[in-house]
């Protein structure tokens, strides 16, 4: 690009991407081709379509810059649109609101999307919602950015060839009539929570008598619900509640990371980690795992095992309880070695001291391994109280055995249409030729998938679903809670959702939204007082997000003795273990570029998976990290770069799932391996852990782009950790050292407020859900592997992660570090241009339109949380950019950025406030780290009222301030790890 | 007139019989005569070079200053390193003309000209640096405290950097102001010396019109006192400011009260060793091996050494006080720096500076030109590395080891760093070619000194 | 008006110094010397006096230290007072260096204006001396002859006696 | 003579490159007074001076949002509906409403986006509107009357102390990231 040319715009570059969205009116676009194709066409269809309040194209003007010679100086001609019809509640550059539900994973989290100029552009976790009470994990943040995915289908698709929904509607019942005379029809789906589109299903099969609804979850937990049938003789789905548990077990469950809900699991979690409110009954921990997990980084104990140990160390766990509580359970002869017999011994003591007051998990697949549980919870007098179980009634869930059937019954022809929903086999069935081989023999496919995948690449229908946030749904969260999804747009592609298209096929004229309102009226509202009339209980419900009727009385569950297998064959070679990373999941969220470069919590890995060796077992191979080594069981191999992870179980390798994509968008395609294939169906379910698995040294080195490259603190007083007994005594362990150190400047006079914040470390757990927060609020850009690769990622909250112990079984802390504010930046002192100055209210400011990018600021920046614009990085398309933060400037090439504590919320709060006539006050306002947080870890507020949460936090246990004795006076205070022995 | 005995304890600082008509015609004989093939092969190397670094340095700033191998941890590396390098080397030329002038030292007559010349295109090549590192280099406008429609906005004085901006261009200024005060005199030699009336005009309007009178020659001479009093304070100011950008640093390895003396002598170590690089070149190639002596090499030489222990004092005491702190941040910068990723930069600068140079204790080594023209060129490979060593081995690991990360140079850093020898030895040349290199009226002032009266008064 | 000088020169600057003095001494009024270097003891014998540039160049740079440390007060401290780092308003020590700079610039180039405007050195000025070779190897003297005090030949042969090589006679405009 | 001509000379030439710089300098990029043709001469004038409608009838948002809001379309023809119908003027609203398009206004007031301004609390500051627009009421056609720079910003609020309802120096304390974010 010719030097002058942008010289002369360079103002524009910084403003050009913000400018498309910052106000209602102007719209300058700097030129057409910004807009995706069939762009304009569509705004016309929705502007001609009907005036729902949630619309956005007609809220929003659109025009084109066009340069004309205006007095004596060239300035580009701005058009303004203006509403044709005003939209009641829609006041340009004010922000709506709406409760929906997180579609993210199957945990169904309540969520609040922040809409603006009818576009979602954040979502934050509902506090009224009962199970996720206000967190939302990293997925469920960056889900917002999927639904401006550039690669979605636009419309629906016959054999490749674009066309309308009248012609599919009117050509697919056809086929689905013959379909259902020759065959079977199958639905594939994720596992169904909810219990409208169970109705609509069970529409669909009146209609299609031939039918068969089977859920499927590559990383399934059909073991885990399958159990509860043997060792309780019901279908049923648990609920975990950590409310009144104070000892928890879980042997490799990541219920802090990826398992089941670990946004609830955090909640609770946190709650009971809290020493100053539970004091001595502060929830203990203890984690058996081979992975080295979120969870088990914050365990209090933490035994490393080899994954196929895990089942073993169950074994050993059911006997002694069994043998403590006098019940005998039978089994074979345990396979143990003393050690950790010793180690299971004490673990099963602590559980039988804490009866009725613990619980233990495990993240098996492998239905005995969960009896075992079962009948440790069962004998400790947990079900019913940490163990609730749910009728599945209301659910669906993932049967691995009949997905397995199905696969067989595809191969042997006997399937005649295949309609599939949130559910990718194409990619994640272990035998992708037996897939192949199936799908061929299918005459009829249907995907309902919303961008394209494996699985739809083969099918002769797309019918492409809504993004959840375009979407209407309910959800049935167990024991009487129900989630409510609302639409908070207007699709943006011509699409609809799935359960709209079961409905038209099977000749239903609801359309989906009046059918869930329907369903409620009729299973639903009946079922609480509250309201009486139907209407004020519908609105309440979709304006909280949910609705809470009458507990549902809690499945009868009678317990009988389980007669448990735990053989697993001779363990000979490496144990493998597949594991779900906390960004990329089962492989769902794959063309995500957010959780993408999302650091993985414990590796600090971006952008690939790779194989975790422990240690020893990498030096026994003689492998280092970056080294290629061929991992192999049987037939099939695969060759992943090493590394070396501190704390994995030894001889064991681990490796993610959900990489490797061969069909999705641009940003997924071609990262990573896939490890699918790794997974065998043995004992009816899925097996994730495998034994016999051979590893060899594969020529070549690969560079995995770290964020973190040194691990330990080199003795220094970064984290503070405190045992449980030390925080209790009001021994000067937990006080701060900081005693005021002399400064040769008089102090400034304080503002009238002094915003500080404090992180607990002992409950932040490290799920990084901040991190993808704060990248969506503060529209931080994604640089790409290549970039991270040169340490130039650019997040403004980072979590160090550190080990400290011996490698084998280190202690790992997690510590957030954002900017600090330092009351004396040393980063401002050096700024020659006043391009990063102090508020009065004792912000630390960056002020992007005045740098000139000296960087003089980051060096002597003692945190290195600055982070620098190295290129233009917020050139992404025009779909991507309607994620942006209309609040926020894009930051041009060659200007510094970072954390400004959420400024823009404090000047929402602050107006608010100054419109009611008062002073901000706690609660207007939360920034975007503290708002997510599962955990309640971070706490922001005004330290000059002595009210506020922080204040108190700061004053009664005393905080510490990172590199203190620099005296550049943070605004940030860490509370000290607390630890529980 | 008798001869008087020549002087036993001085040497003369011109040899041979020369006569002051002698002096004009051996100095201006370059810069009149057709340039040899010599200079035009120097020109064209340098010429490329130059070109080369240009088009890279435009390269960058079109596409990112992305470009250099930088990142969020080490934010300055080659940049400042090179940078720092050229301020000191530009420190000679002001240091021979005006401190040894106020010394009185009459052996910088005959090469204060070529340092001062060299000090303005080593000033130049410097301020390249700061201006071409920023993000948004066309803003740098900014650095400069002008009213504006911003409330008016104005600048943060209490920046190093800006007292860079200051320092250097003051210092640039007087030195440049300084050289052409110098120059008069021989321009308008030129001017009465030429034969082609184009250069006499030329010349002419350059000279101001200078006749030699004496009333002129005595405020001439206060004048250069005046000046050179000004820049004695100004040169060490100059790199005193530039080691401030580390010194008032929280970094450990750069907040250090030791830089600026550190970096002064650094500076005049560096300095001395590119003046006598030149010198031993052009000497050779003008052929003024009689006005540019082995004695004055001598003399460069002992200022080399004596620069050199004042710097290697300056190491040990920057390890001493790192130990004797009791800093765990400071000590562990220091051994990081002895042995960690960036050992070996460490050792090459020892060695460079501390080492080799002590070779010239022995006088057949002093006396051999060759290796005076080897380890003035060692010097300055050391010497560019010890800035790298300040600036990088203190960021790459600082405080909280998450942030600790490497660094290694792009092709682009390497090319524009080619680039400024390219501007440099181009106008070096230039000079070379166009203007005297040694200063005729001062020599002439010398052209006795040491042999007695010279010659008879001669009788017309 | 017009006046009678008669130029001279000698072979080198003693000789040249030398007949100065002794013109001097004889009552000869002397005009100006021509030499290629700096001749010392020459301005004494022509009664020049000692030059004022040092006070002008303390002038300056006393303006310059006043002024720019003002200006950096006024625009941190009172213009726009500013929090930078937790420092004063006005952080007296941060200014120095920029302070000495400007003491410096402003000295040094109000000297040299000084010395260009007193010795009327300007681009385009007009070369008077009595000969090209005083920028080489010339040493002129020039020397007022009133003919009413001595006649043109006598204070020729003086010249000579004197060890002038040339000696030439010219009209002056004032 | 001559002396004094040169002196005088080069004062001039000095002299035109101080307004060069410190006054033609500062008009870079400063859109004052630009007044473009709109696409329906739509008077102010008429509307605000003459009939007295309130400014926020129409710009309503600007009480509650950043942006005071170009006017629904619909919002016109609540009264030319009855007034003015057969003016060509009025039958472009007509059409547009007929055929669901906007209109393209062209913008006048147009901050950097780097800059966040918000119309509601200037207008709870019972800031009136024409101490920044100027004398809309008496424009034909839509001018910008002030520079709309940083400078410009903080003339007022350096300058209007803190006197309610202003309350200028706690509404920015001075501080860059009142506006810059």
């Amino acid at each position: 690009m010719p030097l002058l040319k942008w010289m002369g715009t360079m103002d524009d570059r910084i403003i050009d991407a913000p400018k498309y969205w910052q106000s209602i009116e102007g719209q300058p676009v700097s030129d057409a081709d910004e807009f995706p194709s069939g762009f304009v066409e569509e705004i016309f269809e929705v502007v001609n379509a009907n005036k729902s309040r949630r619309e956005f194209l007609t809220v929003l003007g659109f025009s084109v810059a066009i340069p004309a010679l205006t007095s004596c100086h060239k300035i580009p001609v701005t058009k303004a649109l203006g509403f044709l019809n005003r939209e009641e509640d829609t006041v340009p550059g004010v922000a709506n609101w709406y409760a929906s539900t997180c579609g993210g994973c199957e945990a169904a989290c309540g969520l609040l999307v922040k809409t603006r100029e009818g576009r979602p552009i954040k979502v934050e976790g509902n506090p009224d919602s009962p199970h996720s009470r206000g967190g939302v994990c990293a997925v469920g943040q960056a889900t917002v950015l999927s639904l401006y995915d550039s690669s979605r289908f636009i419309q629906p698709l016959a054999e490749g060839q674009p066309t309308t929904w009248a012609a599919i509607d009117g050509k697919i019942p056809e086929l689905l009539r013959t379909a259902n005379s020759q065959g079977k029809i199958v639905l594939i789906t994720g596992r169904v929570s909810s219990p409208s589109t169970l109705a609509v299903i069970a529409k669909f099969r009146a209609k299609y008598p031939n039918f068969e609804h089977i859920p499927y979850e590559p990383f399934s937990y059909s073991a885990l619900f399958e159990s509860f049938e043997k060792t309780h003789g019901l279908s049923a789905i648990p609920n975990y509640s950590l409310s009144d548990v104070d000892t928890l077990v879980s042997v490799g469950a990541d219920f802090l990371g990826s398992w089941y809900g670990p946004v609830a699991f955090a909640k609770d979690y946190s709650a009971q980690r809290d020493v100053s409110k539970r004091k001595g009954a502060m929830l203990r921990h203890v984690q058996v795992e081979a992975l080295m997990s979120v969870a088990g980084s914050n365990a209090d104990l933490r035994v490393p095992v080899a994954a196929g140990d895990e089942t073993h160390v169950l074994a050993a766990l059911v006997r002694e309880i069994s043998t403590l509580s006098g019940r005998s359970i039978e089994f074979p002869a345990l396979q143990l070695d003393a050690g950790l017999l010793t180690a299971v011994r004490a673990i099963a003591a602590d559980l039988w001291k804490a009866k009725g007051k613990s619980l233990v998990l495990s993240g098996s697949n492998r239905v005995d391994d969960q009896m075992a549980v079962n009948a440790i919870n069962e004998l400790l007098g947990n079900m019913g109280r940490s163990v609730k179980l749910v009728a599945a009634t209301e659910f669906a869930v993932a049967s691995d055995t009949r997905f397995e059937n199905l696969v067989s019954e595809m191969v042997g022809g006997k399937i005649s249409a295949l309609l599939s929903i949130d559910a990718n086999p194409g990619y994640a069935y272990y035998a992708p030729e037996r897939w192949k081989s199936g799908v061929s023999k299918v005459p009829l496919q249907i995907s309902f998938a919303d961008a394209p995948n494996e699985t739809s690449k083969s099918a002769h229908y797309i019918c492409p679903g809504n993004h959840f946030l375009e979407s209407w749904n309910d959800h049935a969260l167990g024991s009487g809670k129900y989630g409510l999804t609302q639409p908070t747009i207007q699709p943006l592609r011509a699409t609809r959702m799935f359960q709209e298209s079961l409905l038209r096929w099977a000749g239903e004229t609801l359309d989906y939204y009046d059918f869930i309102r329907s369903h409620w009226k009729a299973q639903i509202f009946s079922r609480q007082r509250r309201q009486l009339l139907f209407e004020g209980f519908w609105s309440q419900a979709v304006h909280d997000g949910g609705i809470d009727v009458v507990e549902a009385s809690h499945a009868k569950a009678t317990f009988k003795n389980p007669r448990l297998n735990f053989d697993l064959g001779k363990r000979e070679g490496l144990d493998l273990i597949l594991y779900q990373k906390t960004g990329i999941r089962d492989g769902r969220h794959a063309n995500n570029p957010w959780l993408h470069e999302l650091p993985d919590p414990i590796t600090k890995v971006t952008w690939d998976n790779y194989a975790q060796l422990a240690p020893e077992t990498a030096s026994k191979n003689g492998v280092k990290t970056g080294d290629m080594i061929s991992i192999q069981k049987g037939t099939i191999h695969l060759s992943l770069p090493v590394l070396v992870q501190p704390g994995l179980g030894t001889n064991t390798v681990a490796v993610a799932v959900g990489y490797g994509r061969s069909e999705c968008g641009k940003a997924g395609v071609g990262v990573g391996k896939n490890s699918y294939p790794f997974v065998a169906f043995a004992e009816g379910n899925y097996q994730r852990i495998q034994r016999g698995v051979q590893i060899t040294k594969a020529s070549g080195h690969y560079e995995l782009a770290l964020t973190q490259t040194h691990h330990v603190m080199e003795g220094r007083d970064l984290v503070r950790e405190v045992s449980k007994a030390e925080a209790l005594s009001t021994a000067t362990a937990l006080h701060s050292t900081q005693k005021e150190q002399p400064s040769m400047w008089p102090e400034h006079k304080p503002g009238e407020n002094r915003w500080g914040m404090a992180i607990d470390l002992s409950k932040c757990t490290g799920c990084s859900a901040c991190v993808i927060s704060c990248q969506a609020e503060n529209n931080v850009p994604v640089v790409g592997r290549e970039e991270v690769l040169k340490r130039r990622e650019m997040h403004w909250i980072r979590l160090d992660r550190y080990y400290s112990g011996n490698e084998s079984n280190p202690s790992v802390v997690h510590q957030p570090i954002l900017c600090q504010h330092c009351e004396n930046a040393p980063c401002e002192t050096v700024c020659p241009v006043l391009a990063t100055v102090h508020s009065s209210d004792g912000l630390n400011q960056q002020v992007y339109n005045r740098c000139v990018g000296t960087r003089y600021c980051a060096n002597n920046c003692p945190y290195k949380v600055r982070r620098f614009n190295w290129f233009e990085y917020s050139q992404d398309d025009a779909w991507g950019r309607m994620a942006l933060n209309p609040d926020i400037v894009v930051r041009s090439r060659g200007v510094m950025e970072k954390c400004s504590f959420c400024i823009q919320r404090i000047q929402e709060g602050r107006l608010k406030a100054k419109k009611e006539g008062r002073k901000v006050a706690e609660g207007d306002f939360k920034v975007a780290c503290q708002q997510s947080c599962p955990s309640d870890a971070i706490v922001f507020g005004d330290l000059a009222d002595p009210d506020s949460k922080v204040a108190k936090l700061l004053e009664h246990q005393k905080g510490y301030q990172l590199l203190e004795e620099l005296n550049v006076r943070p605004r940030v205070s860490f509370l000290p790890k607390v630890r529980n022995p | 007139m008798s001869h008087s005995p020549v002087s036993s304890h001085r040497k003369p600082l011109v040899i041979g019989d020369k006569s002051y008509g002698d002096v004009t015609h051996d100095v201006l004989r370059p810069i009149e005569a057709r340039p040899t093939k010599g200079w035009y092969v120097c020109l064209m190397v340098a010429a490329t070079c130059l070109v080369f670094g240009v088009a890279t340095v435009w390269y960058q700033i079109a596409t990112g200053i992305g470009t250099w191998g930088l990142n969020k941890t080490v934010g300055w590396a080659w940049d400042i390193t090179n940078f720092v390098f050229w301020v000191g080397i530009g420190h000679a030329g002001t240091l021979i003309s005006a401190i040894l002038l106020l010394f009185r030292q009459k052996w910088r007559t005959s090469i204060n000209r070529a340092a001062e010349a060299m000090t303005i295109f080593a000033v130049i090549c410097a301020a390249i640096f700061p201006v071409i590192h920023m993000g948004r280099p066309w803003l740098a406008f900014w650095m400069f405290p002008y009213p504006n429609t911003r409330g008016p906005l104005w600048v943060n004085f209490r920046s190093p950097l800006l007292w860079d901006v200051f320092a250097i261009s003051t210092y640039f200024t007087i030195s440049l102001v300084f050289w052409y005060i110098g120059l008069i005199p021989d321009l308008a030699t030129m001017r009465d010396h030429s034969s082609s009336a184009f250069k006499r005009k030329l010349f002419g309007v350059f000279s101001l019109g200078w006749n030699g009178s004496a009333r002129t020659w005595a405020r001439y001479e206060t004048l250069c006192l005046i000046l050179a009093g000004l820049a004695t304070p100004l040169v060490v100011s100059v790199h005193s400011i530039v080691s401030m950008d580390f010194a008032t640093a929280v970094i450990p390895g750069w907040h250090a009260t030791l830089f600026p003396p550190y970096f002064v002598a650094g500076a005049v170590f560096s300095g001395f060793a590119m003046v006598l690089t030149l010198m031993i070149l052009t000497r050779k190639v003008m052929k003024l091996d009689s006005y540019i002596t082995d004695s004055h090499l001598q003399m460069m030489c002992k200022v080399l050494q004596l620069t050199g222990l004042m710097v290697a004092l300056a190491y040990s005491t920057e390890f001493f006080m790192a130990w004797y702190s009791g800093n765990a941040y400071e000590r562990f910068v220091f051994i990081n720096r002895a042995t960690g990723p960036f050992a070996w930069a460490f050792w090459t600068m020892v060695t460079c500076n501390v080492v080799l140079p002590q070779l010239l204790w022995i006088k057949r080594l002093r006396l051999n030109v060759m290796f005076l023209l080897g380890m003035s060129i060692i010097v300055n490979i050391g010497m560019w590395f010890e800035r790298f060593v300040i600036i990088t081995t203190s960021i790459h690991r600082d405080y909280l080891p998450s942030s600790w990360a490497d660094y290694s140079p792009t092709w682009v850093e390497k090319a524009t760093f080619l680039g400024t020898f390219g501007l440099f030895f181009t106008c070096f040349l230039l000079f070379l070619r166009f203007l005297p290199m040694i200063a005729i009226s001062e020599v002439k002032g010398v052209l006795h000194y040491g042999k007695g009266l010279g010659k008879e008064v001669t009788h017309g | 008006m017009v006046r009678d000088v008669t130029y001279a020169s000698f072979s080198d600057d003693q000789a040249l110094l030398h007949a100065a003095k002794e013109l001097k001494s004889r009552g000869h009024s002397l005009i100006d010397a021509y030499t290629p270097f700096p001749v010392h003891g020459l301005d004494e014998v022509l009664g020049e006096s000692r030059s004022r540039l040092p006070i002008v160049c303390f002038v300056a740079a006393s303006i310059g230290c006043v002024s720019s440390m003002w200006f950096q007060v006024w625009t941190s401290a009172q213009d726009w007072p500013i929090n930078v780092g937790g420092k004063s308003f006005a952080s007296i020590p941060a200014f120095i260096p920029v302070t000495f700079e400007v003491t410096v610039l402003l000295g040094g180039l109000v000297s040299v204006a000084g010395f260009f405007c007193r010795s009327r050195l300007y681009p385009g000025k007009k070369v008077i001396t009595p000969h090209r070779n005083v920028t080489s190897d010339g040493f002129w003297i020039a020397v007022e002859h009133e003919a009413a005090k001595v006649d043109s030949a006598v204070l020729s042969s003086t010249l000579k006696d004197l060890g002038a090589s040339h000696i030439q006679h010219e009209e002056q405009e004032l | 003579m001559k002396k004094i001509v040169t002196g005088l000379l080069v004062l001039t030439v000095i002299g035109l490159f101080v307004e060069l710089a410190a006054v033609q300098a500062k008009k870079i990029g400063n859109t004052q007074g630009y007044e473009p043709d709109q696409p329906i001469s739509f008077s102010h004038k008429i509307h605000a001076g003459e009939n007295k409608i309130n400014c926020r009838y129409c710009h309503f948002a600007s009480e509650r949002g950043r942006i005071a809001g170009i006017p629904p379309t619909q919002l016109c023809m609540n009264c030319h509906d009855q007034v003015r119908k057969d003016s060509p003027e009025i039958a472009k609203l007509r059409e547009a409403i007929a055929d669901q398009r906007p209109i393209e206004w062209v913008r006048v007031h147009e901050l950097p986006a780097f800059v966040y301004f918000n119309h509601s609390e200037h207008v709870r500051a019972e800031v009136n509107c024409q101490e920044c627009h100027g004398p809309v009421e008496s424009m034909t056609r839509m001018r910008q009357h002030s520079s709309l720079t940083m400078g410009w910003c903080l003339d007022c609020h350096r300058n209007m102390g803190n006197a309610p309802p202003h309350d200028i120096k706690t509404a920015t304390g001075g501080d860059c990231a009142r506006c810059h974010y």
